[in-house]
């Protein structure tokens, strides 16, 4: 790798090192040494030797940030001297119900069977792709085949819907007479209501 | 110097020159809904034609081009700066009439309106302006911090050795799904009418729509550009063709009066400059 | 907040510090002071001293890793000088300029919201449709429930939006009052356009 001479007089190791920890800080993944290199615009040998500097600065017993080395490159960490720390901020008990628009989704899932994002967006007049996302990350929502072929996916609820919600089946939601005799009827008022909203 | 104000309109509802007009809409002797606000543009777009031929030949000039036969010092001598001086001042007071009579088209602010007096009216109007003003303002300042920020990277999602938190549900109550689906089955308060504006398109939509097209190609012709859309549609789009002009981001030219203009971008106008500079004087 | 006395014993400041610097690595947005005491099982005014600490370690020009006040809580992020390099290996959230029509909108949820798309559209005097639903796609803004029964979703601006433009919250924007022209202004100049017709 050519690591040009002006480099190292306008880019003193040091530098590179600030550099280095910067991408590192940002990094969503670890971080190969070619690629700090392509990035710090540097050579692969100095970045080596500022790495070899950091994992010194960034060390167990040290610092609450670690540099360690993994399977794809760099990547830092927290220190296992703030394990319970760490633990204690994500294993926070999430008591948070869902949010409205998972809240929506999930409704219309459950009770007019499986349904595709469009169809989902339809009634709710809104884009459903990010709470489809969401409760599908949650598992409380799954893929059950597509609306035709080669058309949308369709979502149903899954077990743990169920469990969540405390019901044997989906034959024990709460009744909802008063809006129609049959999910179609539902489906239609939906409709027609989520055209009165977006006229 | 082609004076905006004295221009002599000939319209169905109003007849006379056009800051009277203004002065009757404004103290609500004359309905601006009834005011065909593309006649305006049309009448100042043959007086521009008009002033334009009579020292040269082209209808719209462009500094930086030139397609016509004439020398280019003459015709520099004689017409740019009335095109656009002009032009610059007739689209704040068009668009002010544009504003406003979108506005109008909301029918409950119009009865609003219509229990108000003259002047009452005036300074509603105005204040309703004066809001979208404040928006667009803010709007501005975003563009620009967000410009001063660009220096700033963070780390989006996760880090790549955290902990993986996990998302534990507290049980739920299916009444609450019950509860949802009887919400999205009711029906809305009252009709939403504010598509109506619509039918009265702003000039910003124009602007959008002519960005977006010489982000994808370097030059286009305004006449086939606008071929499909109504008439009023497409004097709305000219208004928006001379902002662009006057805001730097393109370049027009004309071979001859009523021949199709051509629209270029202008290159040396940067992203950023153009997301600042776009906001159009609406009073 | 209560700090025991065994905390200050067996957890000095430097290693609180270090704790709160673990918990800012692996954090995936913002953390304010409270949920860093709770995660750290530690006082808040602690906390914020700890914080005092590491601003100096981890500021611009000393170090490529910078603390940073931001959203309503603290995260660090690349230093300024790093940012070209960061640049060629990571996009910023909004990298590309956004649309005039999509600053408007933004404008207008953040100084009014949470608001509805026909709200929105009823001060800009264009559909919103298209600029809301991209906000939403870079995560700006964010559903909010709905207005009323069968009314429409509210938006309001997300903590990225927050982060994306450097505020530490929405009472960073600028004042209201001290933007655009004042209704007054622009009524004169209205009646200055008749005024000189009448003079």
């Amino acid at each position: 790798m050519d690591a040009p001479l002006r480099l190292i007089s306008s880019n003193p190791l040091d530098q590179l090192a600030r550099t280095v920890e910067a991408l590192l800080v940002v990094a969503s993944a670890p971080l190969s040494v070619e690629e700090l290199a392509i990035a710090a615009d540097d050579g692969e040998e100095r970045v080596e030797t500022a790495l070899g500097l950091l994992a010194e600065r960034y060390r167990e017993g040290r610092s609450g940030i670690v540099l360690e080395r993994v399977a794809g490159g760099f990547a830092f960490r927290a220190s296992r001297d703030a394990a319970e720390a760490c633990s204690r901020l994500f294993e926070r008990p999430v008591q948070r119900g869902l949010s409205p628009a998972a809240l929506e989704t999930l409704a219309i899932v459950a009770y007019l069977g499986p349904c595709s994002r469009p169809e989902i967006a339809r009634i709710r007049g809104v884009a459903a792709d990010s709470a489809v996302a969401g409760l599908v990350e949650r598992g409380l929502i799954a893929e059950a085949g597509r609306e035709d072929a080669g058309g949308a996916v369709r979502y149903r609820t899954t077990p743990l819907f169920e469990r969540v919600f405390g019901l044997d089946s989906l034959s024990e939601l709460p009744r909802l007479d008063d809006l129609g005799d049959s999910s179609d009827e539902i489906l239609a008022r939906l409709h027609s209501v989520a055209e009165q909203r977006s006229a | 110097m082609l004076a905006v104000r004295e221009l002599a309109l000939d319209l169905d509802a109003f007849e006379g020159p056009f800051d009277l007009l203004l002065t009757l809409v404004l103290k609500e002797e004359l309905d601006l809904a009834e005011v065909d606000v593309a006649g305006i543009v049309l009448a100042f777009l043959e007086r521009l034609a008009e002033n334009a031929t009579r020292p040269v030949s082209p209808a719209i000039h462009d500094g930086s081009t030139d397609t016509t036969a004439a020398p280019a010092t003459s015709r520099r001598a004689d017409a740019p700066e009335l095109d656009l001086d002009a032009c610059g001042e007739f689209l704040v007071l068009v668009s002010a009439l544009l504003e406003l009579k979108a506005r109008g088209l909301f029918p409950d602010e119009e009865a609003e309106l219509a229990d108000l007096e003259p002047e009452e009216a005036a300074e509603e109007l105005a204040r309703r302006l004066a809001a979208y003003r404040r928006m667009k303002d803010a709007a501005g300042w975003l563009a620009e911090r967000l410009e001063a920020q660009r220096d700033r990277f963070f780390r989006l999602g996760p880090a790549p050795l955290a902990p993986r938190p996990e998302q534990k549900l507290a049980p739920q109550d299916p009444a609450g799904l019950a509860a949802v689906l009887r919400v999205l089955a009711t029906d809305p308060p009252q009709l939403s009418l504010a598509h109506m504006a619509l039918r009265f398109p702003p000039v910003s939509q124009f602007l959008e729509r002519f960005r977006a097209v010489l982000g994808r190609r370097r030059r286009f012709d305004f006449d086939a550009e606008v071929a499909d859309l109504p008439r009023i549609d497409q004097a709305v789009a000219f208004l928006a063709l001379l902002e662009l002009r006057r805001s730097g981001e393109i370049t027009i030219d004309q071979a001859a009066p009523f021949a199709p203009i051509r629209v270029a971008r202008e290159e040396t106008v940067s992203d950023s400059e153009r997301t600042s500079t776009w906001t159009l004087r609406s009073a």
